[in-house]
């Protein structure tokens, strides 16, 4: 038995509130196992992480025992614990980039925890040590990467240096706290395989935390289900697949395998014609009288979206589909070819809810600022046409044929909007960072639609969200696509969401 | 679980109502007139009745270190809000614009800042006069390349952030941008130097009147009276002691403030 | 990491040492009798013709002499020339040159230098100034010198007090001054010291007494108090009294003046100034009494007029009491002059002399018992020239005037015509007198007519004058012989070392 | 070197600019040099003649042109008020002891400060942090000059340890001249120290919740080798951009601080050469602090460059 956890429990003391991150949590684990733990943000899954690792911040007050190698770790003193952290127990992050310390070369990084644990080994061994263990995670010319720094390796190769790192006293057990979730899809697959390999060649013991159900799949033989601090399920990970009992857990595994859109053909008119489109953009010449140098972000580009029709843009990260889908809103202008759009005020849904929706200002301003600026005759027709605003205004006012809308149609306006993304009327005074992510991606979705615009492009607006969380903002976009005929612009990474989504897929290589 | 009070804050807010307090009532009411002299009264030492004792024209320090502060707040707080100002405005445009006209400003910036400041107010003043407006004056354009390099960051900061680019996309004009949206996230940062602009707005109020050009006799500014009290530092010190430290607590008051208000959010 | 501590430490230890080595004062050892004066003005420029602050005239006195020299009690005494004759119709005056006279560079001096250097002094000053009425110098075989004057000037010896100066020395005139003074040129730094030392054949028997004296600028007088206390200077003038009272027992205070005629000059061209009345009025709410106790601690001497105790033989003491503080008829006088409940005005104050501030404040002060309401607008030297002296654009401002040896100077100034006359005071009887006065060959005479002056002045209230401000010199306990003159000069060729 | 042509030339520009502000401020200026110089007994004859022989009747823009010419040959004219003697003289002899005063108040802030913030920044209890903020807060309220004024009190009248005024060139005797200026040196540099210390403790205290540190301590390390091995440097790195900042604020300090310690620096000598209208004098002293201060804060951008990595010039 290398693990033995009984009713662990973890309280958070701040200022203002007590918190119960984990409530009691048993469950143990066999050497050379690879035990996964899966959960949603706030199930205390890196909480539990954390503790293993005896890591807790000062705030954190922990009950219960962790029993490593028949040791309890939890009467440990700080000393004590030093000398099995890093030696017998090492730990992966989830940001590779911040985990290393900038200033200092990765290579001597990376020897330091072999100098901490064994004072007799002299400076060549254990570079030697080093390089060795580089080759094994499969890093290129380990050499070179010894005396870099941290922020000259790409991310994958930076999540290969912290494993390397975490190898290097051959630990017997190896916590990876989301190794792959900064890492872009193929270099994950990669860094699960290489976790996978060092399982079987040095039969170390892995604990998989990640909150994506897929990556657990692929690794784990067993896995744990964590929900608001508990664990609601545990056991074999296939076992879990074919019939999982406790509710979360079903819904975790419905969200994954969402069918196929069945695709309509739309030959009716085009809303957006891209012809043959060349994104670029220059760099600023250092000296005066050099040339521009001018970086190509995409090459003669065809597509067309049809009316009411969902078009899929997948590329890997760096293929440009935000640079085009800001060439088409008219906020790039380094390009050729041609965009045709009909819609004369494009709107974007943008991915990061958090920056996308002003910080200093409340809900309700928000929603109504795109109604304040509306200037031109055909769309301020229109938005009174298809907010039937005569009919919410009770029907005794006629609406006001003046330029710009009244103070009471706009509010008006973005109550009836706001019933269309099914949130309640008082979000209208909070202040976005009251709100969760998915409710700040329905009002981004809200603010889209107020004004009317019949084109709107989704850049990732799901991707930061939790899987479940996905699914209704999905359901809810499919919907009103549907009832306001819209024709959208669908970007992601994520193929099974595009599938979902998309009438039509436009795939993009990144340019060599 | 002891409820944690931002002590910071509270100790400032006693320190600086104090003063504001001593400086108001300063305004229509002192313990003796602020230019009164009495020759019996020169050099009195600090005694009940003159409980910060008197100067070398027997006029009583107390009064006149109440309506120094006086002085002292009106310059230095209206010294900081014309730079705050001005220098925000210019920050905000050079930051949104960028290109040359924010090359131009930077450079104009880095120009003041390779300044000493004493040294720029001592030429302003010289040629403006000493008269407190100059002095305002003089100091209030030494405070703008501060403000504007805080307010240009803060531009560069939000400007990036995706909320402005679809502020542009519902056909917010540019102005529109700049002081509904970005303003209201903008201004935090903008206050929080003002406090360190205030105090170094003292300090340099106080150097000037050190060096003879600050506010004019006899209404009494805490620098001058430093000043003159040099030369009685033998036989009557407590004049030089009492006006410095009152300066040092009217820092202390807004420093704490503003280490208070940076430590709520 | 390493690397990191030690560089700090090093650093820290380098500091500490510097600190533990300030060692006490070192007592400079002097091998012969050397003197440290310090001096509140820098010294602008080492040629004499051209000095035109008092400070440096002060310290100059003690390496050049003219054809004439200033005595302490104002009056001349021959120095280049043995002795000199004024002709019967003052148009012109005779000199023979001293037996034996040399520069410091040993060479004799001879007429042509004295030519050389009265032309150059003209041409310096130009047409305007009192040295305009000199014509030419004529040189006679036997040696003797005769001044030709463009019209009859008694006055006119005065003026050659100017410095004579070796021709041969022209172009290191200021790097490497040569007089015939009791002191010859050692060294200088601008804005810093001059050094000089004993010039062995002067023609003074027995003087100078000192081997070398050191001029140092200290301008900050709290600085120049706490460098007397530590010794590092020996002399130091334009005292306060309550900065004399810092200093420690091993300095005799001596008390002279600084022969200024300090006050608050009315610009009799503006209202209400140009009522004589009102002048008065102010003339009694003004208690001089009180401004030279809190300034000088009543050492200074009070004044009634425009003239300087010091010149006794021209000095008419009534003038003191024309006027007495009495604050009760300053009230009538506004009321009968229109003005029942005071006025406001603004007194201007360059800020070059700390008791000019102060008179301003207490005058200020005085002032308002009787409703008349005074602010102080504090300037510098030069805004305060060009404004209130050149283009007249002041109300009052409190300031000090200075003079020559020769008598009409303290008057020219109030002459209606005159150029500098910046206070516009205008009266064509004390025009008449004046002219009277500076015809009148009789000296006694010509100090009736002086006198007079000084009376009209007075009672026209021409300004307010409070004082001729005491000049506290705090002078090294060692040392005695310093002597007061009425002109601007330190001689410290009459101070020794007790032995 | 890319970078140091470019700011070499963002440097000329600067000066170029300084150079036209200074000159503009005293063209405007009511009274000129020859007025300051004649003082109360000149006649208007006597200061037109002055003013010819100073140049100061040319048009503005010759002034400007021929005093620039003259700067770029290293030949600044000659001061107005002190006839006859050539401003470079007078500005280097006091160039040497401004220097000596800036650096040691210079070494005193960093020799200070680091050791006193890192004391700051591991104190625990929260009784240790308050004193360390109100003093901090307290130091960083003095102003210079009644520092020196209080220092010039204690040191040198009551306890004796250095005789204001007794003030020896750096030439002369380079450990006596240290020795005297040490103290206006503390009266300047306080003031800084606080600031920095504030400035450092806050650094580390960011720098604590980095990642990295969290990687340090799962990889065993102790607290000292987490805090000295990783925290430290790191957050250093923006002090020395805050090093830049605080050398322009010592040269000004100094300028008040000389007054009162009665040093024949750069300081005085501005002051004073500004009253007397020297405008040579001026314009020299100047530009002079403006090179200095411009390339102090270009060598702390070169520093940061070797220090963090991560910057590109």
């Amino acid at each position: 038995m290398l693990l033995q956890v009984n009713d662990l429990k973890v309280e958070y003391h701040t200022k203002t509130k007590i918190s119960y991150a984990v409530k009691g949590v048993s469950f143990s684990m066999e050497k050379g196992d690879i035990l996964g733990i899966v959960g949603e943000s706030g199930s205390g899954k890196s909480t539990m992480g954390l503790a293993l690792m005896m890591q807790l911040p000062q705030t954190a007050k922990f009950t219960g025992s962790v029993i490593f190698k028949d040791r309890d770790l939890v009467p440990l003193t700080f000393d004590e614990l030093r000398k099995i952290k890093g030696c017998e127990i090492s730990t992966v992050f989830q940001e590779p980039m911040t985990s290393l310390n900038p200033l200092v070369r990765v290579g001597k990084q990376v020897e330091e925890i072999l100098k901490i644990h064994d004072k007799t080994l002299t400076k060549e061994v254990r570079k030697d040590k080093v390089l060795r263990m580089f080759r094994n995670v499969e890093l290129q010319n380990p050499e070179e990467v010894y005396r870099k720094y941290p922020h000259e390796l790409s991310g994958g190769m930076q999540q290969r240096v912290m494993i390397a790192m975490a190898l290097m006293n051959h630990p017997d057990l190896l916590i990876a706290d989301e190794p792959t979730t900064a890492l872009d899809a193929d270099v994950q697959t990669q860094i699960l395989e290489l976790l996978k390999s060092i399982n079987e060649r040095y039969g170390t013991s892995i604990i998989l935390i990640s909150h994506d159900l897929r990556v657990i799949q692929k690794l784990c033989r067993k896995t744990l289900v964590m929900y608001q601090g508990l664990i609601v399920e545990q056991g074999d990970v296939e076992q879990i697949f074919e019939h999982p009992e406790h509710e979360y857990t079903k819904s975790l595994i419905s969200a994954l395998t969402k069918g196929e859109k069945e695709s309509e053909e739309y030959d009716n008119e085009a809303m957006l014609q891209v012809r043959d489109l060349t994104l670029f953009y220059d760099i600023k010449p250092e000296k005066l009288g050099q040339k521009k140098t001018r970086k190509y972000i995409c090459r003669d580009m065809n597509f067309t979206v049809h009316e009411g029709e969902i078009v899929g843009l997948v590329g890997p990260s760096g293929s440009g589909k935000s640079s085009i889908s800001r060439a088409i809103l008219g906020l790039h202008k380094d390009y050729t070819g041609e965009i045709l759009l009909k819609e004369p005020n494009p709107q974007m849904i943008f991915q990061d809810s958090a920056s996308s929706l002003n910080p200093g200002r409340k809900i309700g301003w928000i929603l109504e600022e795109p109604l304040r600026n509306l200037r031109d005759e055909k769309q301020l027709k229109r938005v009174r046409l298809v907010s039937r605003v005569k009919e919410l205004l009770g029907g005794e006012e006629p609406p006001s044929e003046g330029a710009r809308l009244s103070r009471k149609e706009r509010r008006a306006i973005v109550r009836d909007i706001l019933k269309h993304v099914e949130l309640p009327e008082e979000f209208l005074g909070r202040y976005p960072d009251e709100l969760s992510g998915g409710q700040k991606q329905r009002v981004n979705i809200a603010l889209a639609l107020i004004a009317g615009s019949r084109f709107v492009i989704a850049d990732e607006p799901v991707s930061a969200l939790d899987v479940t969380i996905q699914g209704q903002i999905l359901e809810l976009l499919l919907n009103l696509q549907r009832e306001l005929n819209l024709s959208m612009l669908f970007i992601s990474h994520d193929k099974a969401v595009v599938d979902r989504m998309c009438d039509k897929v436009v795939q993009l290589e990144p340019l060599k | 679980m002891k409820k944690n009070r931002n002590y910071s804050l509270i100790i400032g807010l006693v320190i600086t109502g104090i003063m504001l307090a001593l400086a108001l009532t300063a305004l229509f009411w002192t313990p003796y007139s602020t230019t009164g002299m009495s020759l019996t009264l020169k050099f009195a030492p600090p005694s009940w009745a003159h409980p910060f004792g008197c100067d070398n024209y027997g006029r009583d320090i107390l009064s006149r270190v109440m309506q120094g502060i006086g002085t002292t707040f009106l310059v230095s707080a209206s010294t900081v809000i014309f730079g705050m100002i001005v220098g925000s405005v210019i920050g905000f445009f050079a930051g949104y614009f960028g290109g040359w006209f924010d090359e131009v400003i930077m450079r104009i910036n880095d120009v003041l800042n390779a300044f000493p400041s004493i040294l720029l107010a001592l030429v302003f003043v010289s040629f403006l006069g000493s008269g407190l407006m100059n002095i305002i004056l003089a100091l209030g354009i030494l405070f703008i390349p501060s403000f504007a390099r805080i307010a240009r960051s803060e531009m560069l900061r939000l400007k990036g952030l995706q909320f402005v680019q679809s502020a542009r996309l519902s056909k917010a004009g540019t102005c529109r941008i700049i002081f509904a949206h970005i303003m209201p996230n903008a201004y935090i940062g903008i206050l929080a130097s003002a406090a360190v602009g205030f105090n170094n707005a003292v300090i340099a109020e106080a150097g000037l009147s050190f060096l003879g050009l600050g506010v004019q006799p006899p209404n009494a500014s805490l620098g001058r009276m430093i000043d003159e009290a040099g030369s009685f530092l033998m036989q009557a010190p407590w004049y030089a002691i009492f006006p410095g430290v009152t300066i040092i607590i009217l820092v202390l008051g807004v420093a704490l403030i503003s280490d208070g208000v940076n430590r709520m959010d | 990491m390493k690397h990191f501590v030690t560089f700090w430490l090093v650093i820290a230890i380098v500091t500490a040492a510097a600190l533990t080595v300030y060692g006490g004062t070192s007592t400079d050892n002097e091998a012969s009798d050397s003197v440290v004066v310090g001096i509140s003005q820098d010294i602008d420029s080492l040629d004499p013709h051209n000095a035109d602050y008092a400070g440096t005239r002060e310290v100059l006195f003690n390496l050049f002499e003219g054809l004439v020299k200033a005595t302490s009690d104002g009056n001349i005494e021959p120095a280049v020339a043995q002795s000199y004759e004024v002709a019967e119709d003052a148009s012109s005056i005779s000199f023979t040159i001293r037996e034996g006279i040399t520069f410091h560079d040993g060479t004799p001096v001879t007429a042509e230098d004295i030519q050389y250097s009265l032309e150059r002094y003209a041409q310096i000053q130009g047409s305007e100034s009192a040295f305009a009425d000199f014509k030419e110098l004529e040189i006679a075989e036997d040696g003797t010198v005769t001044v030709i004057l463009n019209e009859p000037n008694t006055e006119f010896i005065y003026e050659l007090t100017c410095a004579i100066l070796p021709k041969a020395n022209e172009e290191n005139i200021n790097s490497a001054p040569i007089g015939t003074g009791p002191f010859k040129f050692v060294s200088f730094k601008p804005g810093e010291s001059l050094v000089v030392e004993k010039y062995e054949n002067y023609w003074k028997e027995g003087f100078p007494y000192l081997d070398q004296v050191t001029f140092k600028v200290e301008t900050d007088v709290d600085a120049a108090i706490n460098q007397l206390n530590a010794g590092t200077l020996d002399i130091y003038q334009y005292l306060t009294a309550d900065q004399a009272a810092t200093l420690n027992d091993h300095f005799n205070i001596l008390e002279g003046s600084v022969n200024y005629v300090q006050g608050m000059f009315l610009n009799n061209a503006v209202k209400p100034f140009d009522d004589v009345r009102v002048r008065q009025a102010v003339y009694y709410a003004v208690d001089r009494d009180l401004i030279n106790e809190f300034l000088f601690a009543g050492k200074s001497h009070i004044i009634g007029t425009n003239m300087i105790p010091a010149a006794e033989f021209y000095y008419n003491a009534d003038t003191e009491t024309t006027y007495t503080h009495d604050p009760q008829k300053a009230k009538e006088l506004l009321a009968e002059a229109g003005y029942p409940d005071g006025f406001e005005f603004t007194i201007t104050v360059p800020n070059n002399y700390a008791p000019h501030e102060g008179t301003a404040q207490i005058i200020a002060e005085s002032l308002a018992e009787v409703g008349i309401k005074a602010n102080i607008n504090l300037v510098e030297f030069n805004t305060w020239y060009s404004d209130a002296y050149v283009d007249r654009n002041y109300e009052a401002t409190v300031v000090a005037v200075d003079g020559k040896l020769a008598p009409n100077s303290w008057f020219a100034k109030n002459i209606s015509t005159a150029p500098n006359n910046f206070t516009n005071y205008s009266n064509p009887e004390f025009d008449e007198v004046y002219e009277k006065a500076l015809a009148e060959i009789d000296l006694d005479q010509k100090a009736v007519y002086y006198k007079q002056l000084q009376q009209i002045l007075a009672d026209d209230a021409a300004s307010i004058y409070v004082q001729d401000p005491a000049n506290l010199v705090a002078v090294n306990a060692d040392l005695e012989g310093y002597v007061f003159y009425p002109i601007s000069a330190q001689d410290m060729s009459v101070v020794k070392f007790i032995d | 070197m890319r970078y140091i042509g470019k700011k070499f030339l963002t440097l000329i520009i600067a000066l170029l600019l300084i150079s036209i502000v200074v000159f503009l401020a005293f063209s405007i200026l009511p009274a000129d040099a020859s007025i300051a110089k004649l003082g109360q007994n000149a006649t208007p004859e006597r200061i037109a003649a002055l003013r010819a022989e100073m140049g100061l009747d040319r048009p503005v823009l010759v002034q400007y042109w021929s005093w620039l010419t003259g700067a770029v040959r290293g030949d600044f004219g000659t001061s107005y008020q002190y006839t006859g003697t050539g401003v470079a003289s007078l500005v280097g002899g006091r160039l040497g002891t401004s220097a000596v005063l800036s650096l040691i108040s210079l070494v005193m802030v960093v020799v200070i400060s680091i050791p006193v913030g890192i004391f700051g920044a591991k104190r625990r209890s929260v009784a240790g942090r308050a004193a360390m903020t109100t003093l901090v807060h307290i130091t960083m309220g003095v102003p210079s000059f009644f520092l020196g004024i209080l220092i010039t009190y204690l040191f040198s009248l009551v306890l004796k340890w250095f005789t204001i005024g007794k003030y020896v060139s750096p030439a002369e005797d380079l450990s006596a001249s240290i020795s005297y200026l040490v103290f206006p040196a503390i009266a300047i540099s306080l003031p800084k120290i606080a600031m920095t210390v504030k400035f450092l403790v806050s650094s580390i205290r960011a720098e604590l919740h980095k990642d990295y540190v969290r990687t340090a301590y799962a990889k065993g390390c102790s607290r000292n080798g987490v805090f000295y091995g990783h925290v430290l440097k790191n957050s250093l790195v923006p002090v020395i951009t805050f090093l830049g900042i605080i050398i322009a604020e010592i040269v000004a300090g100094s300028i008040v601080v000389e007054k009162v310690f009665s040093v024949p620096g750069i300081g005085l000598l501005l002051v004073t050469a500004i009253s007397n209208r020297d405008y040579p004098v001026v314009e020299a002293v100047v530009l002079l602090i403006a090179v200095v201060v411009i390339v102090i804060n270009f060598l702390v951008d070169v520093i940061y460059q070797i220090i963090d990595p991560r910057v590109k010039l």
